[in-house]
């Protein structure tokens, strides 16, 4: 069989984001294959630049697209570090809500994209069905669906709407209610194991040299490594969840542990909403002027736990109205580039859409 | 007299009869269109609800189909960047008659947010004839639904033409692809 | 004769209109599994004249040839289903290994003209679906070999007409022979576990990757007709024919909608998987029902 | 976890005791930044691998135009004792070359070549540092250059929507033209230092 190339292109069903993967293929096995990144480069570091600090806010959320807060909970506790501005005991809580409510959002999406490529439709339609109570929810508390612009430098753009307690109560029993459905249509269901039983494997040394964080890391090296208990930031050192850990790390454990840290996030949200005290929800920055705010001189490198992994900003100011300098880690960049080129072949060609979407490969994330 | 019964059968002239052909093809277009499964851009993130039991697409006739060949509508989803427009081109060119494009976001009609950006064009409808755009930066799925209904609307109409428009001036669309692309050819750092 | 060509074609034409709309009540019923409405029931027929009213680009004569020869051979062999005891088009031709032979001649022609359309992962997905077609086409064969054998005629009509003189169905007769033909009819129809030779995730549905507008049209016209004549050969030879046409549109639409349901809820396995797990434990299976009913004729005739 | 005011401390002893350090800030209890020759990163990050920093979270470059200087920064992390190392070193603007850390972090080669792309800086040891990336035909200077105006190429290559400037009065109002320009005028008076 002489070796055949084949794009699983920017434009293929398995693929989710807009990355173009070339595979070199002789028979099923994929024997080389390279992904070509840049299709969604929209030169953001520059446009960061251009922007000033107030203005970025709008910007900050459209650097990956499926969980913009994350995005705006970096930039903002990075702008607070540099400013030494203290955000109200409020705010915290309700941005621990509003992260753990797009982390279950993002691990509904990552779980019903299991079913994609292993053609369970119907897990999907059921996920993405819960999925859009969510960005209901989000849209009573921000306005808009996808990207909030809620999680501002100096705490919350506004406090919470009143009744959306009961909203997040009843949704949140409505997905436990359902969880064990969940996991017959997709984790137990023999036909779907069959695909990602002992497959995709992530061995320890390969997380350590790829730099792979976030599910990953913990469903192979087995320790807690999550940034919430490491460095606790939001108040998340006051809130009792513990962290899912697996070794043997094939993509059913990975997808497992993405599960179990679906329940934990429900409890985290359950105890934000009875630990919230009143009170002020926002610092205002920049006395009036916010356009010819300036945030003093200084380099800080922001981190937050994403649904796949450390989420970092680094950021750069020289004291003017504009950042400097800001750097996005993706946390899904070394798996994207590194991991595609090393660690995809050896796969059959059915799996190469399974490995993209278990492994958590987020294209706007690489090419930004 | 003649009977006012039977009125004389008036003989259709053939650009009737292929008019008349024609609407009863639109009315088969309308009904069961095939968008392409091609998220270019950021705001493809509405089309899972969209396509799925919130909104469920598939009432209008709609479907997601694997590849240009099959597909009628290409949903530019967002910003392109140089690397997406070229690609865009290629697919649009692939699809068969008559095709027709939809412009998600205000990235597609002035550049959006990026309209200040190197690598973001910011006018798609120099490069590609679109024929119906949903506004709004990453626009709401009620309002990607109407885009929909108004692409029906349109082709009901006999407006939705960007395919006659493509091949009419197609030297002006080539020429301002080449200004802006330097060329379309796609060669990738793989390509042996 | 004239009379026979004309009912095969009304037949087959019958075939066609029953199984698209049943196609499309059939994805309203999935639609309501899924928590969503679902499209008209119409949809199908709205894509099938869609498609023929698109143009579309061709890949060479080969490409074109055989799409025809697919449509032409699969009409071919629904002109010899016989549909009730009494509506048939050839009274002797209803013979079980014409549809074998027949539905081979429609594979193949698909199998030609995709692998004509040039596209790697065109021919990638011919040689899934050959090998599927390899995997379901034995366990299948051993249990119509037993059923032939009981019921002394391989005529479809006797069969059936056997089974309503005996009032004894075969899916009661021989219950382990039921289960394996119903499991090679979800792999004969592609359905979603052995649905990896036009999986979208990754082959981009496969053979049908070059199709467009009128040769899409007509491979949708032959794959109704296909399903059409594999799940009334099921019905045929598992629930005994049928006396009028009610009877067989209902235990059709039983058969069709169960198949679909199971379907829905069962990811695709990998090709390998597939034909492991037809060699690895259906086979046996219809090899112990061939012993049971051969050998060991006992407790139920 | 171990107290995290000693793990600061503990890395400023560790690298303050062996290593010339130009600059070294404190940012909060999980972070700490060292300025370094050029000379004496690799042997800093081979040492902090060793010592448990085995994550390469992040590499890129920052562009001083004004003091001509690229500064390249590595961010390495222990999730043991949790502090995050910026190391930075300093390189010359006109010809920023810098050795490929691949041999003790192969996770950076991406990132090497991606810095490579938008600042031009070279990575000698980098197999393919100089092969484009995420660009593809792209025949200006580095964009992240803190001298490339992304405007001017913006404008230069790609046409925008032209929106017309007559506003027609459709509901019988009275203008607004006016209002408008005087408000214009208070807000440029207010600008240019006259009282509020």
């Amino acid at each position: 069989m002489r070796e055949m190339k084949l794009f699983l292109g920017p434009q293929h069903p398995g693929m989710h984001g807009n990355a173009s993967v070339h595979l070199f293929v002789d028979g099923d096995i994929i024997k080389r294959s390279y992904l070509l990144p840049g299709m969604l480069h929209r030169g953001f570091e520059k446009g960061m630049e251009r922007h000033s600090w107030v203005n970025n806010i709008s910007l900050i959320p459209r650097v990956c697209v499926v969980e913009p807060d994350i995005n705006e909970m970096a930039f903002a506790m990075g702008v607070e570090k540099l400013a030494g501005i203290e955000v109200p005991e409020r705010a915290h809580w309700i941005r621990m809500i509003v992260l753990e409510l797009a982390r279950i959002s993002i691990h509904l999406m990552a779980y019903g994209g299991l079913g994609g490529p292993t053609g369970n439709y119907t897990l999907m339609y059921h996920a993405h069905a819960d999925r859009n109570t969510i960005l209901n929810i989000f849209e009573k508390i921000s306005g808009h669906r996808v990207y909030h612009q809620y999680i501002v430098p100096g705490g919350v753009r506004k406090d919470l709407p009143i009744g959306i307690e009961e909203d997040i109560h009843e949704f949140l029993n409505d997905l436990e209610s359902r969880y064990t459905e969940y996991r017959d249509l997709g984790i137990e269901n023999p036909s779907i194991q069959a695909r990602i039983n002992d497959t995709i494997m992530l061995p320890a040394h390969v997380v350590w040299e790829l730099g792979v964080t976030g599910v990953g890391m913990r469903s192979a090296v087995g320790k807690a490594y999550d940034i919430r208990k490491v460095m606790p930031y939001a108040r998340y050192d006051q809130d009792e969840f513990d962290v899912p850990t697996g070794t043997y790390s094939d993509a059913t454990c990975r997808i497992d542990i993405k599960l179990q840290e679906l329940v934990q996030c429900i409890g985290i949200i359950r105890q934000c909403l009875e630990k919230m005290p009143k009170g002020e929800v926002r610092v205002p920055f920049g006395k009036g002027q916010s356009m010819r705010w300036t945030v003093p001189a200084g380099h800080v490198y922001s981190v937050v736990e994403s649904s796949r992994g450390e989420f970092g900003y680094y950021m750069v100011s020289d004291g003017g109205t504009h950042p400097y300098r800001v750097g996005v880690r993706g946390a899904s960049y070394p798996q994207g580039l590194l991991g595609i080129e090393k660690y995809l072949p050896g796969t059959r060609i059915d799996d190469a859409a399974l490995w993209i979407d278990t492994m958590g490969v987020c294209s706007p994330e690489i090419d930004r | 007299m003649e009977s006012t019964k039977f009125s004389p059968i008036t003989k259709l002239s053939k650009e009737e009869v292929d008019r008349k052909w024609w609407e009863i093809g639109d009315f088969f277009r309308r009904n069961s269109l095939w968008m392409l499964m091609y998220c270019t851009g950021c705001c493809a993130i509405e089309l899972p609800p969209a396509m799925t039991s919130a909104y469920d697409m598939e009432r209008l006739g709609m479907g997601p189909m694997a590849t240009p060949r099959q597909a009628d509508v290409l949903l530019v989803t967002g910003y392109l960047s140089l690397k997406t427009l070229r690609r865009v081109i290629y697919t649009y060119e692939q699809m068969s008659e008559p095709k027709y494009i939809v412009g998600f976001g205000s990235c597609t009609i002035n550049g959006g947010i990026y309209h200040d950006s190197h690598v973001v064009i910011n006018q798609l409808d120099q490069y590609i004839p679109v024929d119906t755009y949903v506004a709004g930066c990453m626009p709401n799925t009620e309002a990607v639904m109407n885009g929909f209904i108004d692409l029906m609307s349109l082709i009901k109409n006999k407006k939705a033409d960007g395919w006659k428009r493509y091949k009419k001036n197609y030297e002006w669309y080539k020429k301002n692809q080449i200004d802006s692309l330097g060329e379309v050819q796609v060669h990738d750092e793989y390509h042996q | 004769m004239m009379v026979g060509i004309l009912t095969g074609f009304g037949v087959a034409l019958f075939g066609f209109v029953w199984q698209t709309s049943l196609g499309g009540i059939s994805r309203k019923v999935v639609a309501r599994l899924q928590k969503r409405y679902g499209p008209k029931w119409y949809q199908e027929f709205l894509d099938i004249f869609k498609l023929l009213s698109k143009r579309a680009t061709s890949h060479g004569w080969i490409f074109d040839l055989g799409v025809i020869m697919a449509l032409g051979g699969i009409i071919a062999t629904a002109a010899f289903m016989p549909v009730t005891n009494d509506i048939f088009a050839f009274a002797d031709f209803d013979n079980f290994f014409i549809y074998v032979y027949l539905i081979a001649v429609g594979m193949l022609g698909m199998a030609m003209s995709a692998s004509g359309s040039g596209n790697p992962l065109a021919s990638i997905g011919v040689m899934r679906a050959l090998t599927t077609m390899l995997a379901y086409e034995v366990p299948f064969m051993v249990i119509v070999m037993v059923i032939i054998k009981h019921a002394g005629t391989s005529s479809l009509r006797g069969i059936a007409m056997a089974q309503q003189d005996a009032g004894m169905w075969y899916m009661v007769a021989l219950p382990l022979g039921f289960i394996v033909a119903f499991i090679c009819l979800l792999g004969m129809l592609g359905k979603k576990p052995f649905e990896t030779y036009i999986a979208p995730a990754e082959l981009a549905s496969g053979p049908m990757v070059e199709y467009g507008g009128k040769q899409l049209g007509m491979l949708f016209i032959m794959h109704e007709i296909t399903v059409f004549i594999e799940v009334s050969l099921f019905v045929h030879l598992f629930l005994g024919g049928a006396e009028n046409i009610f009877v067989f549109l209902l235990k059709y639409f039983v058969v069709y909608s169960v198949a679909n349901l199971v379907s829905n809820v069962n990811g695709r396995f990998k090709i390998d998987q597939v034909v492991v797990f037809f060699y690895k434990w259906i086979l046996p299976l219809a090899m112990i029902q061939a012993f049971v009913a051969l050998y060991m004729n006992g407790w139920w005739n | 976890m171990t107290n995290t005011i000693n793990n600061v401390e503990f890395v400023r002893n560790l690298v303050e005791d062996n290593y010339k350090v130009n600059k070294t800030e404190v940012i909060d209890q999980y972070q700490v930044s060292f300025e370094v020759e050029k000379e004496e990163v690799h042997r800093l990050l081979a040492q902090l691998r060793s010592e448990g920093w085995i994550q390469m979270s992040y590499l890129s470059a920052i562009d001083w135009i004004a003091d001509n200087e690229f500064e390249l920064v590595y961010i390495v992390f222990n999730w043991e004792k949790p502090v995050y190392i910026q190391v930075r070193t300093r390189l010359d603007r006109d010809n920023p070359v810098m050795e490929s850390i691949m041999p003790i972090h192969p996770g950076c080669k991406y990132y090497e070549r991606e810095a490579h792309e938008y600042f031009g800086i070279e990575f000698p040891g980098n197999p393919d540092f100089h092969k484009p990336l995420i660009l593809e035909d792209w025949d200006d200077m580095p964009p992240l250059r803190k001298d490339f105006d992304p405007r001017a190429y913006s404008d230069a290559h790609f046409s925008s929507r032209e929106y017309p400037e007559t506003h027609e009065n459709t509901l019988g109002q009275e203008s607004k033209v006016a209002q408008r320009e005087s408000r214009m005028a208070r807000v440029f008076k207010v600008g240019k230092g006259g009282k509020k």
